[in-house]
């Protein structure tokens, strides 16, 4: 793709950012800002691919090394967001409660 | 350079992202949104592995295997109140990966690539750079590993900015000259400014940093994404990136923090709140929003009214909360004090007057068995008829029964100030672990409660 | 010129007067010229400065002399309806077919007699609905009276000393008297229960925010949104069902009526003995016969543990608001009749010819007619 | 076996009794036994059968001889405390520095005399607390006074037969009675407003929803949240700033007291007379002074245009809410004296030590003893 | 193909136009959005005829000219009442624009496009057409030229999928022919298309299916700028695609309608709404969102409680509306009529228990001339106390006074149902020019209407 | 750019535009509708551009055709939305109006 086509693309993505998230509740900044943080743990893609096309052995270890990072971010990222978001899993079926 | 399927399997992967952050929001559809970006990253990854001409396969699934062994079994087993600074180093790691992917990159091709893509590589290392020991700092003090107060040394002021000069040459030098050792100098002084950036910063506002720093890492992911020519870590990199910033403001403005304040206010001589309160101690306040997310999601709520709810009369609002929580499904009642309010029956006069059932009604003794079982306590304008005081000898309310909404699992109060109340005392729970204070007149404080109970 | 003459009340214990001096204003706009009695309105702490200043004259005595249209409360004594010239028109409450002897007498002096019970019940004549009005009196005296009586509290009040309960307040009868009697005591705490015949009372009496009796019993409804009287066994089995909430209640207030009949019995003797001690029974009917086994008109007499207030002339006890609601509803039904500053009694119109008692020697209200040509 | 005994009440009209059969169990259970002469609950619907129901033993006559532990409303007449065994111990309302002759009496007879007036205000003594218990009552009953009494309604209403303005109602005095006479009025619909001299009491009243009316005047406070009382001059300036709202109320209820001392004068003679007639003024203070120039306590009497109620032992007037709230307050002060069965007067306990007016031929209150030496 | 600057002004284009729809959708922002979005419109038209190396430039202008000498004062000087059919025409005239726009690039490189492309051209001139025709009925049958009822004539339930199933073949012909004159006769046949899809739709869904068409017009614009390879129209076409359905989706729900049924629902038997609700008559009705803008943006407004008011229990959720409305400084009173509700003072017991303070309430006499002032008359569970029925002789209720609301310059009911009222007559009002319905329970209506003012 | 590029763009505008809109109130429905009309009168710049680039009369003049209709879309467009809103223009500042 050309500059301005990932131009586009990053505009677009900022909107989407924002947009999607505008109307978080408080009590979600913080899986919300855990989850986004496992969703930036996808950089083991490009730690990926430079360690795949690694050619000298520094190349290989630093990108080794990277591929360990992100995927700890990634996968415990994921992992413990889903860890917070335990309170909001079984909730009764709500019923009438109060006459007045 | 990839197949078109490659590249449509990335653009599935971004829009799971984009569902992943949509579910975030709403407590609704957390877990769900969390399950989908999990769904996505695993996608991108497989795609990723299976299609792309890769040297050293065994050794990134090696490595793929180390990492998992180490962040699965950490966000597992964390305690609850460790969450965040688990939440920092992950944040930390990830910024040091794309700082990583960058070095790389430069490594390999560096001398070949345009001013833009060498432009973002150094971007990636800087701000990747920062994030990493930025987040170690966080990490420590919310280990409590180093103080959480704002650490200022004197010449900080002018080594910060000495420091973020020093990395701004150094990029602009590895553009020109694209010298690798540069590139490892700007690595190491990005660093050092990381831990500069954070270390000033005081414990109640970590958590706005750590937001920051999150958005940083996701840019620098976009940056990368821009370096290698892919568009899922573009999209994907930017979506943090914007949708982290966005966050912080509103973290930030939860916590009635001005955001610049918050970075820069150990340095203007600002608190940035280390320590504490108005008062000398530190309380923890909240915003309407979590409280209606707390009652929302308790299984039952008791209501401690005093005379507090009178000033404001705010008796209707409460109806309503209460109404509006009982449709949820959630048992509430009122825990009536005998001497709640400056009248007898003073709570009954307000509470007809807004029509309360008079079954919802329960008095001290009837309530107080209840209390441990009970999720919240929410003491509307009430403080001396639930203050723990009363149990101890030498104050002016010894002696007297009190609720004991301490036993409950959780305590919000509504009020304005720190103020005491009636007996002038001041109250112990107001400073618990478990007790949070949403500040501000009850009417206006449970009307907003019920706004934001009502968009659960 | 026209006259409107107001004299003072003869009833005993009345304290209501038929023209207040806020309306006084409104009658002589119609080109009439108002008379009042010296002393009419002083039940009602309406002085004769007042009215004078209002534009009617007072008199002395005899006010009825010469007077073309008589406003009361009560009808007239009897020996002052002979009295009056023919032609007069009177305008009050009169319950014809209970007061023959009257009618008769209007009827040979020939006088017009409009009966301020008789008004239809239809949307316009509401401004001149009386019952309504002074309903409305009876039943908010009546919950007062209740909550004077009772030894103890309405409302639910969590003090250092203890809890105490709200009263249980239960309500016979949710016309407009009994529904202003349970908005009266809801506002004061109790808890209000009520029971009517009528189809749509359930409707009504949870619009109060009270809570409604579901018998297991069919509704009764008749004309005009009025009850209609119930046989003898439906009545027992309502008594039967009833005596629960009778037995559980600290004050009960009865309303109940049935128009030109006797007041149904609603609570007997015996289930006025299963209250507790110091409760406290209004029985607004007692004048009509009751809907309370064993009260007495103005009085208040124990039965079992129970102190049984039967309710005598209530509108009055509260007589300034009551007659200014009554004055209202006498002007806006003369508004009908005088025209141009002169009595024209249309007949077209349906309020004067349901409201019309006698007329030009004749008696209009059929079942009046019937009775006293029956009876003479 | 340690004994209490609660003697029948001998003051005239009095319709309450110290304890009720509901607190009888709360008292034995504490190891006493509970003696109750014959009839003494009938005033309050507590009948005999009650108390025996709830483990007390009825006395015919003569209840008092032999008795560890007296308690009664009011204090005894004279001519029994000197029946009293020595070391018996008495709790009841007893203004010790205006009944100099029965402390003197008790000091004699070597009797302990608890007074229910001096129980420190204090939180942990809040559930002793007599004045507010029978404030409460008191505030409560006079609204209703109040709205039986006027011949309006309180409440607004827009009708057919055209709108009925709310009755204003102007409270003076905003402790606890006037504060729940407040409410009552405010629930039933009226417009209130209110003053106090207290610096708290324009928040508090402002709680009810009433309105407070502010004058240009500082704030009068003393200890434990009482009011101080007022040099003349203030409180002339005091009547001429609240002239213009007795002038435009319907009702005035005044309910203004400083501890130990005469009723404050708040509402002349000519200011009652500038209220339209028809108007009620209710004077809860009547006993002790009055509040209201010419009330007499007791009475209904008419100044002006206006009839003046003065309250008499109006606690009384709802005899059964105010004995079981009486009763509460009276079995807690009981747990701090009453222990393992047998009376242990501590006085380390500041509640005991303050609400004790003699002791052992002692008078142990100050102002009391002052009185007694000085006059004796 | 551009220079970078051109497709970055294309960009900032794009961003006016979503900034535009982001302000569109809120009060507050909405006009200032219009203009966002105008601003970017006029960009991007300047730059493509400054950048591009155009021949015909003075035509091109000259067309222009034309163009907005039609548009502008069409647009200027159209009735209130009539946009909605020039929001029609405008939206048939942009799709007759992008299928022309797709035939002569056709024309012009139809031999030489990718399958893709053509695929793309095809798909704008089959849409753009029949959005151009669908347009056009509806216009017609909105300005009151044709019925607006539901037309279906015999064989039609056959000719619409025969027409729909040809319109495919044809383009499927193009792909493989690449004839000019298929092309044409696609179009033809879409236009024919257009005009039997649109036919069979009654009255008052003919705003929802405006909105369809109008994001089907979008949907040609975006892949005209995929034919082009235009990212401008691709991003606005899109932008307009995408929220266009989304409206759509959100007309159809606030006026209860599903969106198929709207559609087809003339075949299947169902009533679309062509002439009235479950009565006879047709009634305007709208959600609470609508009330609370009507409300929050009105001078003056007038409420006129009933007995439907006491039977849901209401008053506290009418309190709190009228309290807000008057922190907006709108200026709000209660009429009250004498025989309101089903006991004298009926309506004082209620709203003196919500604590509505006594001077907001007026007797009839006294709000009955402050009415034709008024902007909302809110007529809460009242009927015959505002029924004009009383004017005239011959009813139930002839002859009683009322309160005027049909002099006020709008009336919104709440009420269950269109049944009537005490008197059991029919209400005319209702049926008015002026009045909107507000079907449910009054407390339930009054709630969603507090909760939409506050999102204000 | 190419054309998994566009795809990218189209899905990512795709949720911008889904997302700007989904919190429209019922009152500007009518409005918004308008307003995005208004917007995809840019095809004007597609009209713009085919015409400049005629070769054939045919095709000018239909592209001609092209440019007025899309010009009366874009421009009434705008002005139309801009008339629907006026109500929501001059709204004097909030005063506390009612003391309870
Ligand atoms: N019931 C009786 O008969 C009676 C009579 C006299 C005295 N008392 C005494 O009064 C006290 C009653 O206890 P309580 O817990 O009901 O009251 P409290 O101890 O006086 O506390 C009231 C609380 O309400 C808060 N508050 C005041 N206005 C508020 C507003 N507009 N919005 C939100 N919060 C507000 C105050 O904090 P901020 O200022 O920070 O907002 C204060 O902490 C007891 O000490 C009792 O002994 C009772
Ligand atoms: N005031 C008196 O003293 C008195 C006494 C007796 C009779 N009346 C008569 O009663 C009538 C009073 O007129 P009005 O306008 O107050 O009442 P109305 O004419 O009876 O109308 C009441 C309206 O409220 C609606 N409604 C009922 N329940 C509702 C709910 N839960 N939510 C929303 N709407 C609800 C009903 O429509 P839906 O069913 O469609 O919801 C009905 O249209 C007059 O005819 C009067 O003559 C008055
Ligand atoms: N249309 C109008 O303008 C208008 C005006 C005023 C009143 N009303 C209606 O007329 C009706 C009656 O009003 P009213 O107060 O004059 O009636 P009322 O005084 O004749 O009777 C009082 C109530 O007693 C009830 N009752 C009779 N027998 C009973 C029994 N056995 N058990 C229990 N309840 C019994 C009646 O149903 C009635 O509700 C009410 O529904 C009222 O709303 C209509
Ligand atoms: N701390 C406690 O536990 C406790 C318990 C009960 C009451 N209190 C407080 O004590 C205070 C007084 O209570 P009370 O009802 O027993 O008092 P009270 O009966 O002695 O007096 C009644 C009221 O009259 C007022 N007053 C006196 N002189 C006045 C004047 N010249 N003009 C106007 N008003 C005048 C007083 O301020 C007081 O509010 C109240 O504030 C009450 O809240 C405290």
């Amino acid at each position: 793709m050309n500059d301005v086509g990932l131009l586009t693309v990053f505009v677009l993505s900022i909107f989407v950012g924002f947009e999607v998230v505008s109307k978080v509740s408080t009590i979600l900044h913080t899986p919300l800002m855990s989850g986004a943080n496992a969703i930036h743990g996808v950089i083991l893609v490009g730690a990926i691919i430079v360690t795949g096309h690694a050619d000298t052995n520094a190349e290989l270890w630093l990108g080794l090394a990277a591929v360990v990072l992100a995927t700890v971010n990634m996968v415990g990222g994921f992992v413990v967001t889903d860890r917070m978001l335990e309170m909001f899993r079984g909730k009764r079926a709500p019923a009438k409660g109060s006459d007045a | 350079m990839n197949q078109t399927w490659v590249q449509i399997a990335y653009l599935v992967a971004a829009v799971c992202f984009i569902l992943a952050l949509k579910g975030l929001s709403s407590p609704k559809y957390a877990r769900r949104g969390n399950l989908i970006g999990a769904f996505g990253a695993v996608l991108a990854v497989v795609v990723t592995l299976v299609a792309e001409p890769l040297d050293h396969m065994v050794l990134i699934l090696v490595a793929i295997v180390i990492g998992s062994a180490f962040g699965v079994p950490a966000a597992r087993s964390v305690a609850m109140t460790a969450m965040p600074q688990l939440v920092a180093l992950f944040n930390g790691v990830g910024g040091a990966a794309a700082a990583i992917v960058a070095i790389v990159e430069f490594l390999s091709s560096g001398q070949n690539e345009s001013t833009g893509t060498l432009a973002a590589s150094v971007f990636t290392v800087l701000v990747g750079s920062v994030s990493f020991s930025g987040s170690v700092v966080t990490f420590l003090k919310l280990q409590g590993l180093i103080t959480s107060r704002p650490v200022v040394f004197p010449g900080m002021q002018v080594l910060l900015p000495l420091t973020a000069v020093a990395a701004l040459v150094l990029g602009v030098l590895v553009l020109t000259t694209t010298s690798t050792a540069i590139v490892f100098a700007l690595a190491a002084v990005s660093l050092l400014l990381g831990v500069l950036f954070v270390l000033p910063v005081g414990g109640a506002d970590v958590p706005i940093v750590i937001s920051l720093l999150n958005a940083f890492t996701g840019l620098t992911v976009a940056a990368s994404g821009f370096v290698l020519d892919n568009v899922l870590l573009l999209v994907a990199g930017t979506l943090v990136g914007a949708s982290g910033t966005l966050l912080t403001r509103l973290m930030a403005q939860a916590m009635g923090r001005p955001l610049l304040g918050t970075l820069f206010g150990a340095f203007s001589g600002e608190s940035t709140l280390g320590g504490g309160q108005a008062s000398e101690r530190p309380v923890k306040s909240l915003g309407p929003a979590d409280v209606a997310v707390m009652l929302a999601y308790a299984e039952r709520v008791v209501i401690v009214p005093g005379y507090g709810l009178a000033v404001a009369q705010a008796q209707g609002a409460l109806k309503e909360l209460v109404d509006l929580l009982g449709e949820r499904g959630v048992e509430v009642s009122y825990g009536i004090h005998p001497v709640a309010g400056r009248m007898p029956g003073h709570m009954n006069v307000l509470l007809a007057e807004a029509s309360v059932p008079y079954e919802q009604l329960k008095e001290m003794d009837e309530i107080n068995p209840d209390l441990p079982s009970t999720d919240v306590a929410l003491v509307v304008g009430a403080n001396d008829v639930v203050n723990p005081a009363a149990r101890n000898p030498g104050t002016p309310i010894s002696g007297m029964p009190i609720i004991n909404v301490d036993q409950a699992q959780a305590v919000v109060f509504l009020k304005r100030s720190m103020r005491p109340g009636f007996a002038g005392i001041d109250n112990e729970l107001l400073y618990d672990a478990k007790t949070q204070l949403l500040f501000g007149d009850a009417k206006d404080s449970l009307t907003k409660t019920v706004t934001a109970l009502k968009s659960l | 010129m026209t006259t409107v003459a107001v004299p003072a009340e003869t009833r005993p214990g009345e304290r209501r007067v038929a023209l207040v001096p806020e309306s006084v204003g409104r009658l002589t706009a119609l080109g009439v010229e108002v008379r009042i009695q010296s002393g009419a309105g002083l039940g009602a702490n309406a002085l004769d400065a007042a009215y004078r200043d209002a534009g009617a004259s007072i008199v002395e005595g005899d006010v009825l002399s010469g007077a073309d249209v008589v406003l009361t409360v009560n009808s007239l004594d009897l020996d002052r309806i002979g009295t009056l010239t023919r032609g007069t028109t009177v305008v009050s409450f009169l319950a014809p077919v209970q007061s023959l002897d009257k009618v008769k007498a209007a009827q040979a002096a020939g006088v017009t007699w409009l009966s301020m019970e008789l008004v239809p019940r239809i949307s316009r004549a509401q401004s001149m609905d009386a019952l309504s009005s002074q309903g409305l009196v009876a039943g908010y005296r009546c919950a007062l009276v209740a909550a004077e009586r009772l030894p103890k509290f309405f409302p639910m009040l969590m003090t250092a000393a203890g809890t105490v309960k709200p009263a249980k307040v239960v309500v016979l009868g949710a016309g407009v008297a009994g529904l202003q009697a349970i908005a009266t005591a809801k506002r004061l705490g109790a808890v209000v229960q009520a029971y009517d015949v009528r189809a749509a009372a359930a409707d009504e009496i949870r619009s109060m925010g009270a809570k409604f009796i579901e018998l297991d019993l069919e509704s009764l409804e008749g004309a005009g949104g009025y009850a209609r009287e119930m046989t003898e066994e439906r009545s027992q089995r309502q008594r039967d069902l009833l005596t629960p909430f009778i037995m559980q209640a600290d004050a009960v207030i009865t309303t109940a009526a049935v128009p030109g009949r006797q007041a149904p019995l609603l609570v007997t003797r015996s289930m006025v003995e299963t209250m507790a001690p110091g409760s406290v029974v209004v029985d607004l009917a007692a004048e009509t016969g009751g809907n309370v086994e064993g009260s007495v008109a103005g009085e208040e007499v124990v039965i079992g543990n129970a102190s049984v207030w039967g309710g005598l002339n209530v509108p009055s006890q509260l007589p300034v608001a009551a007659s200014r609601l009554y004055s209202a509803n006498l002007v806006a039904i003369s508004q009908l009749f005088l025209k141009e500053g002169a009595v024209d009694m249309d007949f077209e119109d349906e309020i004067l010819d349901g409201a019309c008692v006698t007329y030009d020697g004749a008696v209009r209200f059929a079942p009046a007619r019937e009775a006293v040509e029956g009876g003479s």
